[in-house]
């Protein structure tokens, strides 16, 4: 890998830079292609008219009409939606309240308990999914779809709580003190001034778990029940028991969805960044 | 996309029965005090704790756990028509997961599960399952004699037969370029198939195939025969591409593995969709399962429940269900209603003499469980 | 402002006694850190110290007697085919790490460093995209693809070329790792090496470094802790992965969080094996990230 | 602000110019003391700075005036109102802090109505008031704009206006103008003080910056490690320091540590360590007076430099010139006296001293313009 090139009074060469970069671009824009060439393809034969065949069969929208047809993806993609709007929505509160409570206070144990509150960050889904599932049998609690809520906002609430620190501090540490100076009782302090100030984050934080709510298999498969049946679920228990072209057409539906919204949370990360230098 | 995983007779036994009382006085005498041993009473006990948390106990709905094919919408329509009950059908892909959701509180929500056998056994002698009350059975007489008492649940006291099957291979002549008959195939022509058959995720079927090809019975206890079997299975691990109870049905269509073991549920269903497929019973045998409806202790709405099995015992809807779902019914007078067509169909419903070269899966002693359990670990994980 | 305006109301409140003070003081805390501490005390601690215990219970599954406590468990886990589990799933969790590395830094580098710098935000976010898809169906991508009669080799066999068997493999499990978890190991790389200071490379140059002596030498220390944290980052997030291997990974390529799984919602239900195999996992991932605290943050000149 | 109006408000136990009022204040951080026994009252209409080093607790004592911080012991007044138990958002103060504080989700606009909403003013009044605030620190054009849309001078004017806004009895200045450079904050410093000479309000600054205080206040409190050096002019506080602290921090000076050896009430006898003899004049506000040891302050700018031996002996020392460096307007030399001491000496240019390095030299001041500082 070449380092920058550089003006120094040696003679760096125009071309061997342009070399460089070229080759270093070409490297880059292969990556590209390897990141997006699955999306693609998935996208590619979701318009195929074949069951099973890898080649092209001509174009069909056979699979999306399926797709819009199967209620039991409608009622997976319900389960996934309710759980993790219900999900971010609490750990929306939560988490600010966690993050802004943690900047703010000294108080014995306060190391234990950011650490605590980092966990869900870094331990594998699958050691959190056995503990609740063990946790929830042990005190006889009914699965449910309120469980896997419950379960989901463990970890919505320590990616909600992370980047809301993130802003946090990054913040004037006086605004809060500003808003009390002009008169503002403490809660309107929190209500007009902090948390306003912390939206950007509190919202991209709140992307970033709907995300990953929507996204997770293994939390939800152990504290699913009841008839509780979320998306990823059905999508796996689908991929493991043979697929239809209808999966790929789902893909692209989803893909597209998570793309806007995607873009939505980089385009208010990117509008947080710009009015945080104050 | 087929799900179950069966067997004749109860398992395990030994190690479930003595389980409340030791695992109670054992925790309340360890360390942990309230929560271990509110863990392990609970564990231990679930189904009859939860029917008084459930939820959806309302007379409208009717929770149906099962495998994924065991219904279909025309069913549940009927259904719904009949009694104004509306079904919700929630699935899994085998009965350990079934079972494992039960014990944990998932299931508080299902008035009906599908366990097979052995399950069936397992869940009476965890004290899961709710006896039947034979007053309110209306048809339980049209089954045939050997599933009106089965081995797993005498007197089907608890359970009503659903449906049974074989367990066998499905593979594309063309694509094999020879007929399959039999496990010794593999062994045979191992080195060029290169991960190229799928067996099922179950250590009785697979291993008990292989013993059963070796001339011993499914269910052998000897640890020679056993070692023999797995050492076979050794052998055969570089073809093996996956160890996959559902989802080869696209791989073996497509011709991405050459062979897969199965079901008869599924691999008729396969084989109905795509003609090119084929599926064979081993001619040396193979098992024999039978998976039955149960109304577990939890059940909140018992008198669906009963609304189901009774409508399933009706002649008319059992038949219908052996044609579009490919269920060998257990019901006689049902079976006596399907089209000869469908009487004759070999895969269905197997000759006598090959049914009588089958076994069905008996429980063994805890010390070969264990033992098929650590070879069926070492197998799956090497 | 005028110079006779009224002078605001001052209310002066009646002092609140010691003890009242006190308790206000302990109100903020509790109104903002109770309600997520008892929440992740009761689903994340309790939880973890359950499957603590269970643990200890050697060879317990629902359903059985306890045979008292012990490490039985955690002996366990010494078996061969125990062993060979977890070395499988470190030897995946490592090989996606490097191969990540080496995919990523290029592109790190590109988009830090080299790219049009109004573009570098956008080309960051496209490339990160992927990330906000459905694992599943990313993992499920590659099934298509590299299955024996898929998309590659399609592909390949047009071209005349020989077939690839890929599927059900490890190589696939390195393929979909590595795909899963590169845009963590970018976005963290080029977190790094967008801080990367440019004119120390122009003093290396100054004094008479080579280009790959200046990357070496400068560019590699000063970016160091960056690639160590997105290395741990994608070990980690490897090392606990059960959906690309369960996915690609085929008869052959059991890991330690398939054989967890399967230890609860599958055929053994041991949940005492799967109960110290989840401790062992929660306290190797712990201890890592423990390391990368205390020692990540160090001066880069500490680490050539 | 009106002084009149502020007359018809119950008054206890103080005297009624007072603005603000400390009472012996302490304030303890985590076992640290930050504020010692701070004690002093500050006019109305004045324009009073507080002047120190970094974590001299100056800023301290400005967050418990605003009331962010209550006092460990001791008690805050302001005008004449204990304001003990008393939140900071029921404190008539209003601040200007050092980073602003501005709240980069509202416009100009919004940030300085802030105050006028939470206090549910009348939205013509709310109209009336921010404009005219605006128009008072020039930012109306800039009304629209968000804060991170703005350079740092019109971010603190917009700070400025925002506490002015509210019509607070006392404005809280924190290091107002620390973050700008130095050609803009000088700029500012005019504009504070037409600012405070037009409003005529309260004005507490706290600054590290002497040449800030010196130019902007009526008066100054120095404050040394949590306690109050001295209060006075900033005439007072450059020519008559109390203490060495103040001597050495406000301004260049030259101190000698010594014994006072004679003393009557029209001079002191000085001998410092090293052994020169010094004669003091005493002052009156100077503490030095009594015997015993003493610090001797003189001003570089008070000291005179010759090749020749002068005619006076008083204050005359033989030195040796060690370094020049030419200021512009001024010189600046640095001498080694034959004792070994060091003194800094500023002179005009115009008296171009024609000395080499290395050359000696005498040096010589006048007993009226050195004091005597109790150590």
């Amino acid at each position: 890998m070449p380092p920058l090139p550089v003006n120094s009074s040696k003679p760096t060469p125009k071309t061997t830079f342009s070399i460089r970069a070229s080759w270093l671009a070409a490297i880059s824009l292969a990556v590209f292609v390897f990141m997006y060439l699955p999306i693609l393809i998935l996208a590619f034969y979701s318009f195929n008219a074949s069951r099973f065949s890898a080649t092209w069969e001509g174009f069909s929208l056979r699979w999306y009409s399926t797709l819009f047809n199967d209620s039991r993806i409608f009622a997976a993609l319900q389960d996934s939606l309710a759980v993790a709007i219900l999900a971010v929505g609490v750990s929306a509160v939560l988490g600010t309240l966690m993050a802004v409570g943690l900047a703010r206070y000294r108080f014995w144990g306060k190391g234990l308990y950011r650490g605590v509150s980092y966990l869900p960050l870094i331990i594998p889904d699958i050691a959190i999914a056995v503990a609740t599932l063990v946790f929830l049998a042990s005190f006889a609690i009914p699965l449910n779809l309120w469980t896997i809520v419950a379960s989901h906002i463990v970890f919505c609430l320590a990616y909600v709580a992370v980047v809301v620190s993130t802003r946090l501090s990054g913040l004037n540490p006086h605004l809060e003190e500003a808003a009390l100076d002009l008169g503002a009782t403490p809660t309107q302090a929190f209500l007009k001034v902090l948390l306003p100030e912390l939206m950007p984050a509190i919202v991209s934080g709140c992307l970033l778990a709907f995300v990953l709510s929507m996204d997770d298999l293994l939390i939800s498969s152990f504290t699913a029940g009841g008839g509780a049946n979320t998306l990823p679920m059905e999508i796996f228990s689908r991929v493991r028991t043979g697929v239809k072209p209808d999966i790929n057409a789902l893909s692209v539906v989803l893909i597209l969805g998570s793309g806007v919204l995607a873009f939505v949370a980089e385009y208010i990360r990117y509008r947080g960044d710009q009015g945080r230098s104050v | 996309m087929n799900t179950r995983r069966p067997r004749f007779y109860p398992g395990r036994s030994p190690r479930i029965a003595n389980t409340r009382r030791g695992f109670l006085q054992l925790s309340a005498a360890a360390l942990s005090g309230a929560v271990l041993s509110n863990c392990a009473r609970n564990l231990a006990d679930v189904s009859s704790e939860e029917s008084t948390s459930s939820a959806a106990a309302d007379g409208g709905t009717l929770n149906v756990y099962s495998w994924a094919n065991y219904s279909d919408q025309e069913l549940l329509d009927s259904f719904q028509a009949k009694t104004g009950i509306e079904v919700v059908v929630d699935t899994y892909d085998s009965n350990e997961t079934m079972l494992a959701k039960m014990q944990a509180g998932g299931g508080s929500a299902y008035s009906i599960i599908y366990p097979s056998d052995y399950m069936v056994t397992q869940m009476i002698e965890l004290d899961m399952l709710t006896p039947l009350d034979k007053s309110r059975l209306v048809g339980l007489e049209n089954l045939r004699s050997q599933w009106q008492d089965p081995v797993y649940d005498p007197g089907s006291a608890h359970s009503v037969a659903a449906t049974w099957g074989t367990t066998g291979f499905v593979y594309n002549p063309d694509n094999l370029g020879t007929t399959l008959t039999g496990w010794d195939y593999f062994w045979e022509n191992g080195g060029s198939l290169n991960r190229q058959i799928t067996l099922l995720n179950d250590v009785r079927e697979v291993m008990g195939g292989v013993l059963h090809s070796l001339g011993y019975s499914y269910n052998s206890e000897d640890p020679a025969e056993l070692e023999e079997a797995y050492n076979r299975l050794v052998e055969l691990k570089p073809a093996i591409a996956n160890f996959i109870t559902n989802g080869w049905e696209d791989q073996v269509s497509s011709g991405d593995v050459l062979v897969s073991m199965a079901y008869s549920v599924d691999a008729l269903s396969l084989v109905e969709e795509n003609p090119n497929m084929e599926y064979v019973i081993p001619e040396t045998g193979s098992s024999l399962w039978t998976d039955a409806m149960v109304i577990p202790k939890s059940a909140p709405n018992p008198d669906a429940a009963y609304e189901w099995l009774n409508f399933l015992l009706v002649p008319e809807n059992a038949a219908s269900l052996v044609g579009r779902l490919k269920f060998a019914t257990p019901n006689e007078v049902a079976y006596d209603q399907l089209s000869d067509e469908l009487k004759a169909d070999t895969k269905l419903f197997p000759p006598q003499d090959l049914l009588d070269r089958c076994e069905g899966i008996a429980p063994v002693s805890e010390e070969a469980t264990e033992l098929y359990d650590q070879y069926w670990t070492q197998l799956t994980s090497t | 402002m005028s110079t006779s305006t009224p002078t605001p109301s001052v209310v002066p409140a009646k002092t609140s006694p010691g003890w009242q003070r006190k308790l206000s003081h302990l109100v903020g805390p509790l109104v903002l850190l109770g309600p997520p501490g008892v929440w992740l005390l009761l689903l994340l601690v309790v939880p973890t110290l359950l499957i603590l215990q269970l643990s200890l219970i050697p060879g317990i599954r629902p359903g059985q007697p306890i045979d008292g406590f012990g490490l039985g468990n955690y002996l366990n886990i010494f078996q061969p085919v125990y062993l060979q589990v977890i070395w499988r799933s470190v030897f995946f969790a490592l090989g996606s790490t490097v191969l990540t590395l080496l995919l990523g830094f290029p592109v790190a580098y590109w988009i830090a460093l080299m790219a049009p710098k109004r573009w570098r935000n956008l080309l960051l976010v496209s490339f990160v995209l992927p990330l906000w898809t459905s694992s599943l169906l990313r993992a499920y991508a590659w099934i298509t693809i590299l299955r024996p009669t898929g998309v590659l080799n399609s592909f390949l066999s047009t071209l005349g070329l020989p077939t690839l068997d890929l599927l059900n493999r490890s190589g696939a499990v390195f393929i979909g790792m590595s795909y899963s978890f590169l845009p963590y190991m970018v976005l963290v790389l080029y977190a790094s090496l967008e801080k990367l200071d440019r004119r120390l490379l122009e003093a290396a140059a100054d004094l008479g470094a080579s280009a790959p002596q200046a990357f070496w030498k400068v560019t590699v220390p000063q970016t160091l802790p960056g690639i160590a944290a997105g290395c741990l980052l994608v070990f980690i997030a490897s090392l606990g992965d059960f959906v690309v291997p369960e996915l690609l990974g085929g008869a052959s390529s059991m890991t330690v969080s398939r054989l967890i799984y399967n230890q609860f919602l599958g055929a053994t239900r041991n949940w005492g094996l799967g109960s110290s195999l989840s401790m062992v996992l929660i306290l190797a991932v712990s201890i890592s990230i423990a390391l990368l605290i205390k020692y990540g943050d160090r001066d880069p000149e500490s680490f050539s | 602000m009106s002084q009149t109006a502020m007359q018809n408000r119950p008054v206890i136990e103080t005297d009624t110019r007072f603005d603000v009022e400390l009472r012996k204040i302490f304030k303890v951080f985590n076992g640290e003391t930050v504020v010692r026994g701070v004690d002093l009252g500050i006019w109305q209409g004045e324009f009073f700075s507080i002047l120190g080093p970094s974590g001299c607790g100056k800023t301290t004592t400005l967050r418990l005036i605003a009331g962010f911080e209550e006092p460990s012991a001791g008690e805050v007044l302001i005008r004449g109102k204990s304001m003990s138990g008393v939140p900071a958002y029921r404190r008539p103060v209003n601040t200007v802090f050092q980073s602003y504080a501005l709240f980069s989700h509202l416009s100009v606009w919004e940030n300085i109505a802030f105050g006028l909403r939470i206090k549910r003013q009348s939205k013509a009044e709310i109209q009336n008031r921010v404009q005219e605030a605006l128009r008072l620190v020039k930012m109306e054009q800039f009304a629209r704009r968000y804060p991170a849309q703005l350079s740092g001078g019109q971010q603190q004017r917009v700070a400025v206006a925002r506490a002015l806004v509210n019509r607070p009895t006392v404005v809280l200045l924190d290091e107002p103008l620390g973050a700008l450079d130095l050609k803009l904050r000088k700029e500012m410093q005019v504009e504070l003080s037409t600012l405070h000479k037009n409003l005529g309000v309260t004005f507490v600054m706290v600054t590290h910056d002497q040449e800030e205080a010196l130019s902007l206040s009526d008066r100054i409190a120095v404050m040394h490690d949590g306690r109050l050096e001295q209060i006075g002019t900033p005439n007072q506080i450059y020519d008559y320091p109390q203490t060495p602290f103040v001597a050495d921090f406000i301004g260049d000076t030259n101190l000698f540590k010594g014994q006072v050896e004679t003393t009557d009430y029209a001079m002191l006898q000085v001998r410092t360590d090293r052994g020169l003899k010094i004669l003091v004049k005493p002052t009156e506000s100077s503490n030095g007076s009594t015997p015993g040891q003493v610090v001797v302050s003189v001003r570089p700018e008070k000291i005179q430099l010759s090749l020749e031996k002068p005619s006076s002996p008083v204050n005359c020392f033989e030195g040796r010139l060690m370094h020049t460096m030419y200021l512009g307007t001024h010189v600046h030399y640095l001498v080694e006296l034959l004792s070994g001491d060091r003194l800094t000496v500023l002179q005009p240019n115009r008296a171009k001293l024609a000395a080499e390095p290395d050359s000696s030299l005498y040096i010589h001041w006048a007993e009226t313009d050195c004091l005597a500082l109790t150590a």
